[in-house]
Parts: C-alpha cells; sequence; structure tokens
C-alpha cells in the first residue's frame, strides 16, 4: 500500500495496540491478563454501557533496542481511556512486578482521567499506581510515560504522569488536571473557551510543556519518533530521593516566580527568550527544537 | 446491554494457526471483535453485547452473509458492540478473519 | 468537628500549628515524649499551584529531618483549583510533587498519617489525603470524586437514576461510607473519644505494602481490583 | 397619463427618508434602528443578504430591532437562513413571508416556525433559482447586504467572500430599489471595485467584520475506513472509466475522502491529469495537497472558506484572483459553471428513495437546499460535447442515433449506508413527503430527482442507474447497494445478481478492491495540521479546527 508519507505513521493515531507493536521490538511482546481472559469492568452494566475485554488498558512485556521492559497502553477511544477499578489495577499489579524484578516500565497514557462510572474505585486505582510507581522508583526502576494520545492525559491520569522518571510528548500530547471543558464548565467561557483549541495547545499541549520542562522529550507524532523517544527516556536517571524531590521543588518555586504572572503561554514563551513567541505553534518540529533546546526550562533530573 | 447469539453454518473453515485474534475498539460507532478458535470446521459462534435494543434483524443478517462469504469456520467470535453501523461490523469481522489468518 | 476542636483533642499537651491562606501548619504534642508535625489544608480550599508547593515544601523539610516524627495531614479541602493559569503552571507536577513528597517523608521515616475532616475531591483528594501512608476520617468528613449533579451532566443521568443507582454500590457515589468500603479510608474515628489516643493506637501498628484493595475486597465495595493487581504480578513475574 | 417612474420616484422617497441619518451615504451604526423604521415600509420585499457563508450580521441584528408597529409584514428573499435574527423577525411580526435557499443552521426552529404558521413559505429555492426571480419576480424593494470596506462614495469591496452580492445589488439597484450595506471598515481607496457606488445608496459602518462561517473545512481525522472505501469505488468506478476532468464535489467527508486519496491512491492509478483538473468549487482544504501535487489547473469558486484566503492569494494560477490578490467568488456565476460546464457532480445526502430522489428534510427539519441542486441536475440546455458526457449519454440510449442523441450529466450520490445516528440513507418514502402533507405544500422539497441521479456509490458497490431499462430495474439497482438497510434487505437477490452482471451494479471486488485495503493510511493528509504543512503553511485554519 502506498503511505503518502512513507517517513511518518501518526502515534496519535494509532490504536493502543498498534502502538505497542509499534514501539516494541517486533515479535518480543507478551500480553498479561489479554482480552480472551475476559477480565472486564464489571460495572459498566449498571449504566447500560458495554465493556472491553481489556478494560481499555494492555500489560505486558517486551522488548525495547534489546531492552526488557514492562509496558501498559491506554486505549483512549474507549470511554475516553478513563481509569477504572480494572484498568487501574492492571497497571498497579505490573508496577509491583516492575519493583520486584527491577524491570524499567514505559507506559503509553491517553486518558481522560478517572472513570466516573467507577469514580471511586478509579481514584483509588490512581492513589494505588502512584504509590507503586514511587515504590518502584525507589528500587531504581525507570517508569517512562509517553504522552501524544488522542485522549491527552487528564485528571489523575496527569499526577501519575507526574510521578514517572521521564515523560516523551508530542505536540499533539496534552497534560493537564482539569480539562478545557471542565474548567470551562465550572469557571465559565471566560476563564477558559475550550472552544479555541488554540488557547487549549498553548495552555496544556507539548510544545508548552517542553518549553516549561514539564516532559523531558519532544518528538514528531511518530510512531518511530516515540520509540526512539523511549529509548532516550530510558537513558535517564531513575532516582527518586531528598535530593531529587528538594530540586524539584527548587524548580517548580523557580518556574512560579518566573511565570506565575503570565497571562497566556506565549508570556511564558517570550519570557524564555524566544524570539517570535505567536509563531511557536506553527512550527515543525526541527524548527521548534532548535529554538526550545536552547531557551526552555529544563527539568534535569529533578522529577 | 442487549446479548444475542449465532450458530453459523460456515463454507470455509478459518484459516491460520493463530489462537486469539483481536480488531477494533469499543468506542462510539466501533466495535471490537475477539477471535478464538474451538469450534467445529463447518461452524462458527458469534456472541453479541450491544446497547443498541432492538436491531437483531440486523446483526442476523450481517452475520448470515459473513458466515456465507468469510472463512469463519472454526471460530468463536466475541463482540462488544458500541453502537455501530452494520458496515462497520462487516469490516471488523473480514479484519478479524484476515487477522486470523496471518502468522502471530 | 473543626480544626480547633481536632488539634485540642490531638495534642492535649499543646499545639502552635496556625492557619493561613487555607494551610495549616505547625507541630503538636500527643504526650510530653512523642511529638507530632502538623500540616493541612483547610476550609474546603482548592489547592492550586501555589498551595500545592508551599505544602510539598514543608513536608520535604520534614522529610529532611533525621529524627521519626509522625505528620499528620489535616484534610478539608475543595478539588483542585480549576484555572487557566494554574493549568499553564504545570498544576500536574506540582500535585505530583506534593504526593511525591508525602510519599518522602514516609520513606524517610515519618508515617504520614491523613486525617480528612471535611471535604476533597478529584485531584486535590488524590495529592493530599491519599498520597498519605495511612488515611482516616471523621464521621462527617465528605470525599468525593465529582458530585452527583456533576456526573449525572456528564452521565447523561438524571439525578434521580443515578441515586437509585448509588444506592445499590458504594463504587461511583460521593460520601464517606462509599469510600470507605472501597478501601481508601483504614479507619473512621470515633469523635467521642480523645483522637490523641485513637492516634496513639494507629501509630502502634506497623504499615507494610498497600494494602488498601485488600480491605476494598474485604469490605465489598471493590472486589476485583486485589486480585487483578496480584494476577498481573503473578504473570509478570512469571514470564520472568 | 401614466406615471412610468413610480418605482424610481417610491425609491426617492425613502433616499430622502434615508438621508436624515446619513453623511454622504454613510449612516452611524446608533442610528441604523431609526434608520431602517425611515427607509422601510410594511409588507416590502427584503433581501437580507444571508449567504451561504458571510452574513449582513449587524443589518439582521438592527432590522430585528425595528418597532413592529412601523415596519411589519415584510416579505422575506434571501438565499440563506442563517442566524438566529434570520428568524427572530417572522416571532415579532416584522416579517410574514419567506422565500429562501438554504437554513442548515436553523433547520429544526424554521421548521418549528412553519409548522406553527409564523412563517408564510414561498417555496424553498435551488439558488439559481432564487437568484432568477430576483429578476422576474421577487424583485427586491430594499437590499440589505455586506462588504468588507467601502470608500466615502460607496463602492464596495466584497473580498474574497464576495458570494451572492452582486447578484442581489444588480437586481435591487436595477429594479429601482434600494441597496443599504453593512463595511467592516469605511477606506481611502479600496483595494477593488466589486461593487460600484452608483448602485449602493446607503454605508453603514459596522466597525468590524461580517460574520463569516467556516463551511467546508473537513477535518481528514474525522474520515472513516468505510468513507475512505466509497472514496475508492468512486474514483475506481467512476472517475477512472469517464475520464471526468470538469466537476463540482459536496463537502461531506466522503468527497473529502475522495480529495485526500488523489495524490496516493488517484496517483497510483494513473490518473493525474486525466481527471479532476477543472472544478466548480469552494475552497476546500482537503484539496491542498491536490494542488500542490499538481493534479488541479483550474478552480471557480461560490465563495471562499475562512483561513483560505493567504493561500489562494499565492496560487493565482489556479484561483480566480482580482488586481488586489485575492480570491473573488461570485456565487451565481459558478453555479452556472457547475450546472453547465462540469460533467459531474458528486455529493452526500440524507434519504434516497426507491426512485432515486433524494432529499435532505428528516424528522422535522427543514436544512433547503444550497447549491446541490443545480450542480445535481442535468443541464437541459447544454449543447457541447465532452467525452464523460457522451458516454453516460450513449449509456441511457444505446440504440439512439448518435448525433441527435443528448449526453449525460453524471450525477453522483456518495455515502454510506447507514448515516449519522445509524439512520438509513435508504427509505422506502422520503421524509419530505411528511413535510409536503404537513404543510399542504404542492411541491415536496426533493433535493435531486430521481431522474437526473445516474450513479449512486455507497460502501456495498456503485449502482449505474444510467443502464437500468425499467423502473423495476431502478428500484432493484437501488437496493443492491442500499446494504443491510431494510430497503437493502429487501432486495431481490436474483435480480440483484443478474444487475450486477451486466455491470448496472459493481461491488468493489468486481473492481478490483479489497475493502481491507481501505486504510486511513491511504489519506494524503490525517489532518488539519497536515492541511497547513502541505499548504507551505499558507493555509490558516480557524482555531477550532486546531489540535496544535
Amino acid at each position: 500500500m502506498t503511505s503518502p508519507s512513507p517517513t511518518r505513521h501518526s502515534w496519535y493515531e494509532e490504536s493502543a495496540r498498534g502502538r505497542l507493536a509499534h514501539l516494541l521490538d517486533p515479535g518480543s511482546f507478551t500480553e498479561f491478563l489479554g482480552p480472551e481472559r475476559r477480565e472486564f469492568s464489571p460495572h459498566l452494566g449498571l449504566f447500560n454501557l458495554p465493556h472491553q475485554l481489556d478494560d481499555g488498558i494492555i500489560v505486558g512485556t517486551g522488548r525495547l533496542d534489546g531492552r526488557p521492559v514492562l509496558v501498559a497502553a491506554q486505549e483512549g477511544r474507549f470511554m475516553g481511556g478513563a481509569i477504572g477499578e480494572v484498568h487501574g489495577a492492571k497497571l498497579t499489579g505490573l508496577l509491583r512486578a516492575a519493583r520486584q524484578m527491577k524491570r524499567d516500565v514505559v507506559i503509553l497514557f491517553d486518558t481522560g482521567g478517572v472513570r466516573l462510572q467507577e469514580a471511586n474505585a478509579g481514584e483509588l486505582a490512581i492513589s494505588e499506581i502512584i504509590r507503586a510507581t514511587l515504590d518502584a522508583r525507589a528500587e531504581g526502576v525507570r517508569v517512562v510515560g509517553l504522552l501524544g494520545g488522542r485522549a491527552g492525559c487528564y485528571g489523575g491520569g496527569s499526577l501519575i504522569a507526574g510521578c514517572c522518571s521521564a515523560l516523551v510528548i508530542s505536540e499533539q500530547g496534552r497534560l493537564s488536571v482539569s480539562g478545557p471543558e471542565v474548567i470551562e464548565t465550572n469557571k465559565g467561557v471566560e476563564e477558559f473557551d475550550s472552544r479555541d483549541r488554540a488557547l487549549v495547545w498553548r495552555t496544556m499541549g507539548g510544545k508548552h510543556r517542553y518549553l516549561i520542562g514539564g516532559v523531558d522529550l519532544f518528538v514528531d507524532d511518530d510512531v518511530a519518533a516515540f520509540r526512539a523517544g523511549a529509548v532516550a527516556a530510558l537513558e535517564r536517571p531513575a532516582t527518586l530521593d531528598q535530593a531529587v524531590l528538594t530540586a524539584e521543588q527548587a524548580r517548580l518555586e523557580r518556574r512560579l516566580a518566573r511565570f506565575g504572572d503570565a497571562a497566556d503561554g506565549t508570556e511564558v514563551w517570550a519570557r524564555l527568550g524566544v524570539a517570535h513567541p505567536a509563531g511557536v505553534p506553527d512550527l515543525d518540529t526541527s524548527a521548534f527544537l532548535t529554538i526550545a533546546t536552547r531557551k526552555r526550562e529544563g527539568a534535569d533530573a529533578a522529577r | 446491554m442487549e446479548n444475542l447469539r449465532y450458530e453459523l453454518s460456515t463454507t470455509k473453515p478459518a484459516g491460520g494457526t493463530r489462537a486469539v485474534g483481536l480488531v477494533g475498539v469499543v468506542a462510539s460507532g466501533n466495535l471490537e471483535v475477539l477471535l478464538e478458535r474451538g469450534e467445529a470446521p463447518d461452524r462458527c459462534v458469534i456472541d453479541i453485547a450491544t446497547p443498541a435494543h432492538g436491531f437483531a434483524a440486523l446483526w442476523q443478517a450481517v452475520t448470515a452473509d459473513f458466515a456465507v462469504r468469510m472463512a469463519a469456520g472454526g471460530l468463536r467470535i466475541t463482540i462488544n458492540d458500541g453502537g455501530a453501523r452494520p458496515d462497520t461490523v462487516a469490516l471488523r469481522l473480514a479484519q478479524g478473519v484476515h487477522l486470523m489468518e496471518k502468522p502471530e | 468537628m473543626r480544626p480547633a476542636n481536632i488539634l485540642s483533642s490531638l495534642f492535649p499537651a499543646g499545639h502552635d500549628v496556625t492557619e493561613a491562606g487555607g494551610l495549616l501548619g505547625g507541630s503538636g504534642r500527643l504526650d510530653p515524649q512523642t511529638p507530632v508535625d502538623v500540616v493541612g489544608i483547610s476550609g474546603k480550599t482548592y489547592p492550586g499551584v501555589d498551595e500545592a508547593l508551599a505544602l510539598a515544601g514543608r513536608i520535604l523539610s520534614i522529610a529532611d529531618r533525621p529524627d521519626a516524627a509522625p505528620l499528620l495531614f489535616l484534610v478539608d479541602s475543595g478539588s483542585q483549583r480549576m484555572s487557566r493559569r494554574d493549568e499553564l503552571m504545570g498544576l500536574s507536577e506540582t500535585l505530583a510533587h506534593l504526593a511525591k513528597a508525602l510519599w518522602r517523608a514516609e520513606q524517610a521515616g515519618h508515617r504520614t498519617i491523613g486525617l480528612l475532616y471535611g471535604g476533597s475531591a478529584a485531584g486535590a483528594f488524590i495529592a493530599t489525603a491519599l498520597a498519605c501512608g495511612s488515611l482516616v476520617a471523621l464521621p462527617g468528613a465528605w470525599p468525593e470524586v465529582m458530585d452527583l449533579p456533576s456526573m449525572a451532566r456528564v452521565t447523561k443521568l438524571s439525578l434521580d437514576v443515578l441515586t437509585e443507582k448509588a444506592a445499590g454500590t458504594p463504587v461511583f457515589a460521593p460520601g464517606l461510607d462509599n469510600l470507605f468500603a472501597t478501601g481508601a479510608i483504614a479507619e473512621i474515628w470515633d469523635p467521642d473519644q480523645p483522637l490523641c489516643d485513637q492516634l496513639k493506637a494507629l501509630l502502634a501498628t506497623t504499615r507494610d505494602d498497600d494494602g488498601r484493595a485488600g480491605w476494598g475486597l474485604e469490605r465489598g465495595g471493590r472486589v476485583k481490583a486485589a486480585a487483578i493487581a496480584r494476577e498481573v504480578q503473578r504473570l509478570a513475574l512469571a514470564h520472568g | 397619463m401614466r406615471d412610468w417612474n413610480t418605482k424610481g420616484r417610491d425609491r426617492q422617497a425613502r433616499l430622502e427618508a434615508g438621508l436624515r441619518f446619513a453623511t454622504g451615504k454613510i449612516v452611524a451604526a446608533q442610528d441604523l434602528v431609526a434608520f431602517l423604521e425611515a427607509t422601510l415600509r410594511p409588507g416590502d420585499r427584503v433581501c437580507l443578504e444571508g449567504d451561504n457563508q458571510k452574513q449582513a450580521d449587524v443589518l439582521a441584528k438592527a432590522l430585528a430591532k425595528v418597532d413592529p408597529a412601523k415596519v411589519n409584514g415584510l416579505h422575506m428573499v434571501q438565499s440563506g437562513v442563517v442566524l438566529p435574527e434570520h428568524l427572530d423577525i417572522f416571532e415579532t411580526g416584522i416579517a410574514r413571508r419567506l422565500d429562501f435557499s438554504y437554513s442548515g443552521p436553523q433547520s429544526a426552529r424554521i421548521a418549528r416556525m412553519m409548522f406553527g404558521g409564523q412563517i408564510e413559505l414561498g417555496a424553498v429555492h435551488t439558488y439559481l433559482e432564487l437568484f432568477a426571480r430576483y429578476f422576474i419576480d421577487l424583485t427586491p424593494q430594499v437590499a440589505l447586504i455586506a462588504a468588507v470596506s467601502a470608500d466615502k462614495d460607496g463602492n464596495l469591496y466584497t473580498g474574497p467572500n464576495t458570494e451572492d452580492t452582486p447578484t442581489v445589488v444588480e437586481a435591487t439597484s436595477f429594479g429601482k430599489g434600494l441597496v443599504i450595506a453593512q463595511v467592516g471598515e469605511i477606506v481611502d481607496r479600496v483595494p477593488r471595485v466589486d461593487i460600484p457606488a452608483d448602485q449602493v445608496h446607503f454605508v453603514v459602518d459596522a466597525g468590524r467584520p461580517f460574520y463569516v462561517e467556516p463551511l467546508f473545512t473537513r477535518d481528514p481525522a474525522a474520515i472513516t475506513e468505510t468513507q475512505i472505501l466509497t472514496a475508492m469505488l468512486a474514483i475506481k468506478g467512476l472517475y477512472a472509466p469517464y475520464g471526468v476532468r470538469r466537476l463540482n464535489h459536496g463537502i461531506g467527508f466522503n468527497t473529502a475522502a475522495i480529495e485526500l486519496l488523489l495524490p496516493t491512491y488517484g496517483e497510483r492509478l494513473g490518473l493525474k491529469g486525466k481527471v479532476c483538473t477543472h472544478w466548480a468549487l469552494n475552497p476546500h482544504p482537503t484539496l491542498i495537497p491536490a494542488i500542490e501535487s499538481g493534479w488541479v489547473e483550474q478552480i471557480h469558486c461560490f465563495g471562499s472558506e475562512v483561513g483560505m484566503e493567504d493561500y489562494m492569494r499565492a496560487r493565482p494560477d489556479i484561483f480566480f484572483t482580482g488586481p488586489d490578490g485575492s480570491l473573488r467568488s461570485n456565487r451565481a456565476f459558478c453555479q452556472t459553471a457547475g450546472l453547465y460546464a462540469c460533467d459531474m457532480f458528486i455529493g452526500s445526502t440524507l434519504q434516497i428513495d426507491l426512485a432515486g430522489n433524494s432529499s435532505t428534510v428528516t424528522g422535522g427539519r427543514v436544512a433547503g437546499f444550497g447549491g446541490a441542486p443545480n450542480m445535481g441536475s442535468d443541464a437541459r440546455g447544454r449543447r457541447h460535447p465532452s467525452a464523460p458526457w457522451l458516454r453516460a449519454g450513449q449509456e441511457a440510449d444505446p440504440d439512439g442515433p448518435p448525433p441527435l442523441r443528448r449526453g449525460r450529466k453524471l450525477v453522483v450520490q456518495i455515502g454510506e449506508t447507514f448515516g449519522d445516528g445509524n439512520a438509513p440513507m435508504f427509505v422506502e418514502r422520503l421524509g419530505a413527503l411528511d413535510l409536503a402533507d404537513k404543510l399542504d405544500l404542492d411541491l415536496a422539497p426533493v433535493m435531486v430527482y430521481g431522474d437526473d441521479v445516474t450513479h449512486i456509490v455507497t460502501e456495498e458497490g456503485i449502482a449505474n442507474l444510467l443502464l437500468c431499462r425499467d423502473k423495476d430495474e431502478r428500484e432493484q439497482a437501488i437496493r443492491g447497494v442500499a446494504g443491510y438497510t431494510e430497503v437493502g434487505r429487501a432486495r431481490d437477490r436474483t435480480m440483484v445478481d443478474r444487475l450486477r452482471e451486466r455491470k448496472v451494479i459493481q461491488r468493489p471486488e468486481d473492481l478490483g478492491i479489497d475493502p481491507l485495503d481501505a486504510d486511513r493510511g491511504l489519506l494524503v493528509a490525517h489532518s488539519i495540521k497536515d492541511l497547513m504543512i502541505a499548504s507551505g503553511g499558507l493555509y490558516r485554519p480557524p482555531s477550532r479546527f486546531r489540535n496544535w
């Protein structure tokens, strides 16, 4: 089949299974509790909603550039990738195994956060995932998050991402606690016009997150680029100790002091010294990286 | 949710050796199709869970055509429907059979 | 219970906890030999980047201290602050940082005890009360992921239908009993007994690995999570 | 003695009444309501410029505020009923009768108001038909129009969205009516004179651009595999064999998919330069990749599209641009071009019946027609030959004497058998008939008549109605591509098989197309951003379509 742009294969558009297939070394993937095990959510029937056999997350093991890793991929199209009891428990179990095995983990985020139909179970699952992530990191395990899915990475999902040892994002990736519609619903359209897509991306999109040091690597919306990004992120340190957290505290305080009164992403970028901040969203990846690598706030190892 | 089951006579046995295959996702207008083996080679069983009630005649028509047209013998198929149109159902079923024919 | 009453019941030997900008800070003594650090969020405050960083800063300096004084986190918050500025500044990072600070304190030998005495919701709940090593609550506490009217909007179900469904399962509806049943909360304390005794009793227990899914199973509010997590863990270890 | 200039004197009286609010021709925005009350008379026939895209929104708002005791019972003649104010005036009694073409965004409310008797309906027209009536029996006494800018004399610049303005002004001004224009700004010299000052009587400085809606932007991200399959069928089963070079596309996702498949699938079939070279088409962003890869020679536009202005300015060989560099659109000319000079119309619809009649009227919605019926009809006045036209004529009448045989325009309806909300595209009875019953209309609002339709394309295949020899064959040909709809399931399988042998029906496999190849990987662009990149950054999509 002819591919129009043979060099690019969109990560954003791929399914969770498709992303894993392109991320890992060919043939290396083994799924745990796959769809044939039928461990789906017991709570959706109450709402006359269909379940998905893997509950919207695929967990397993494989190799990435020869290196064994545990992987989890959320399917953003099933209930917006929302985290429920089973979905969450699969990720928790994987992270606990990672701690015991001292095996690095790659999480392919694509989630709107807690699944409302099982909100309490989902909320608690996120807390358990966070604890399991941190416990694993304490053992030197790297937990790498990839952010470029359709549903973005919102709500509790964004807090899990915030506990990863390294994050890789594409321009399409969005990382934020409250989504645009949630802010608009609660605080009004004056606070946030969720239909203004450019505003959404200036506030929580991949380029902004990379520029302020909220993530470590910025890649093209391309499966091969995410693979390369994940390999690079796995080279970053896993350390999570007092020094790292003290450095993160200083880093975040510096961010607030430097940009805390900025009204818009473009103002933040201007303060970073970006010459034409309004033009940043239209830059292609290489042009953006040329500017961003010189001007951005780095996260260093303070994560 | 409405649960439907069709036990169909087939014309051709499914190809390939893959034990399990999955195509599609449960999303609006979409569906997931899980294919497993284990039925007699001249038979295909399809279990459907759908939130849209009252479309049994459509499912019957789509699955009957599928059993006639595709090499589906021996397959046990589970469908979780997100309100897909019949053409999408037919497409996913065809993709599923195709996937089962491919090496793992 | 109000914070002043809670603090006096917790610390008959006195405390110097003060409130500023919706945040609590200070310390108290369970008895002359047992100092306890106190942080907190009060008055239904919605924590944004500023509050989260201020709390994390205090907690990290406690964690850095060589002693093993417990850390009590009093919680009566809203959900995370929903604003353009907070998200622009990276609220997800700051809330995660707060959760990490609490985890770090626990790891450094300071038991972290969340005491939920009021509200808490959504991301704020995850980064505060739920991020403590142990979480207890007082009757009247009202944790929620999302309130039922908002949930009705999102799920497009009427409030009546939702309320009826909520009666049948603790898995989605707000409230202390529901969160307790899912395993979020270790104990619900008795406000009529001295809180200092109840805290001492809690501190006397040892805390090991995260056992919340087990409580969810015992209490019937979250019956699949423990087994699923265990099975994935088993399969991963078996695969090697 | 008969007075031969009553109309001129009537206009003079209105001019004088209006001049009390004007400095030269310029009326201040704050005086607009009083000005309209002075220049309008009860029962006037008024054209309030509501086009497919641009809207005289400031004038519409002011008209809705006039005192119904002073101005009432107006007869509105306008192609687009788009803004809420367009209907508000019927609620207050300012207007009573309506002749229009298109009402997409207001389709539900307009239906309710028709049922409720608040709107006295003249007719739902096609664009050309309504424009024609402006010159015969629906000439406006007052036209309220929109332009980008004016000079002090009243010369107007309409910019890329010229659309209906020249037609409305021509009919009104030379028909002795009064022309009132809202403009975004008053300038010393307009970039281009689209409407000469002597046809414009008053100008209102709105202080901001008129409202314009991006109607033709289809996000490639939303295109489905089934739509791609229908597009593959159309390209390989129709564009290739007929060699369609001159055509018009509707605005649906199926045709957007065709546009995005030209540089990939079309290229692979060796069709570049052989099809899709000359267009009557709105500036579809999804056509950018085909333009950039050299498929397209020329496009004439009905209107413009938000965000496409700079791109069109930079491609003067392709688009009709003026001395100022910006696009000149003109709906009347482009509709005429689409009717007479195109060999194919292909577009989507909501309902098709067993005779091939199609309609967009469904349960309580009256969306009107827009341009589809003009494009989607055989031009009986056409006399110039072309290969696709002659071939279609030959298929329809194989035994007729070639020099006397009319050709046929290819009128293609394309869509999935089930549409939005899983509503079947094929029906036994059109919703338009229920509407006609309910409103006691003499004529049901049929968008494309069955006898004009030559082909129907669905994911199940192509039905060539030109090859049907009687009513039964036609019905079975339609049932034969109607998939799992009730209409499709009620097919006569034996007859459908026979039609397939005669290639009246062609399945994907008959055309060598494997439905499993209908993959999004075939699309040359997957997102709006891809389109922006393909345009070299010249296409600037509105914020709501961005995901960056």
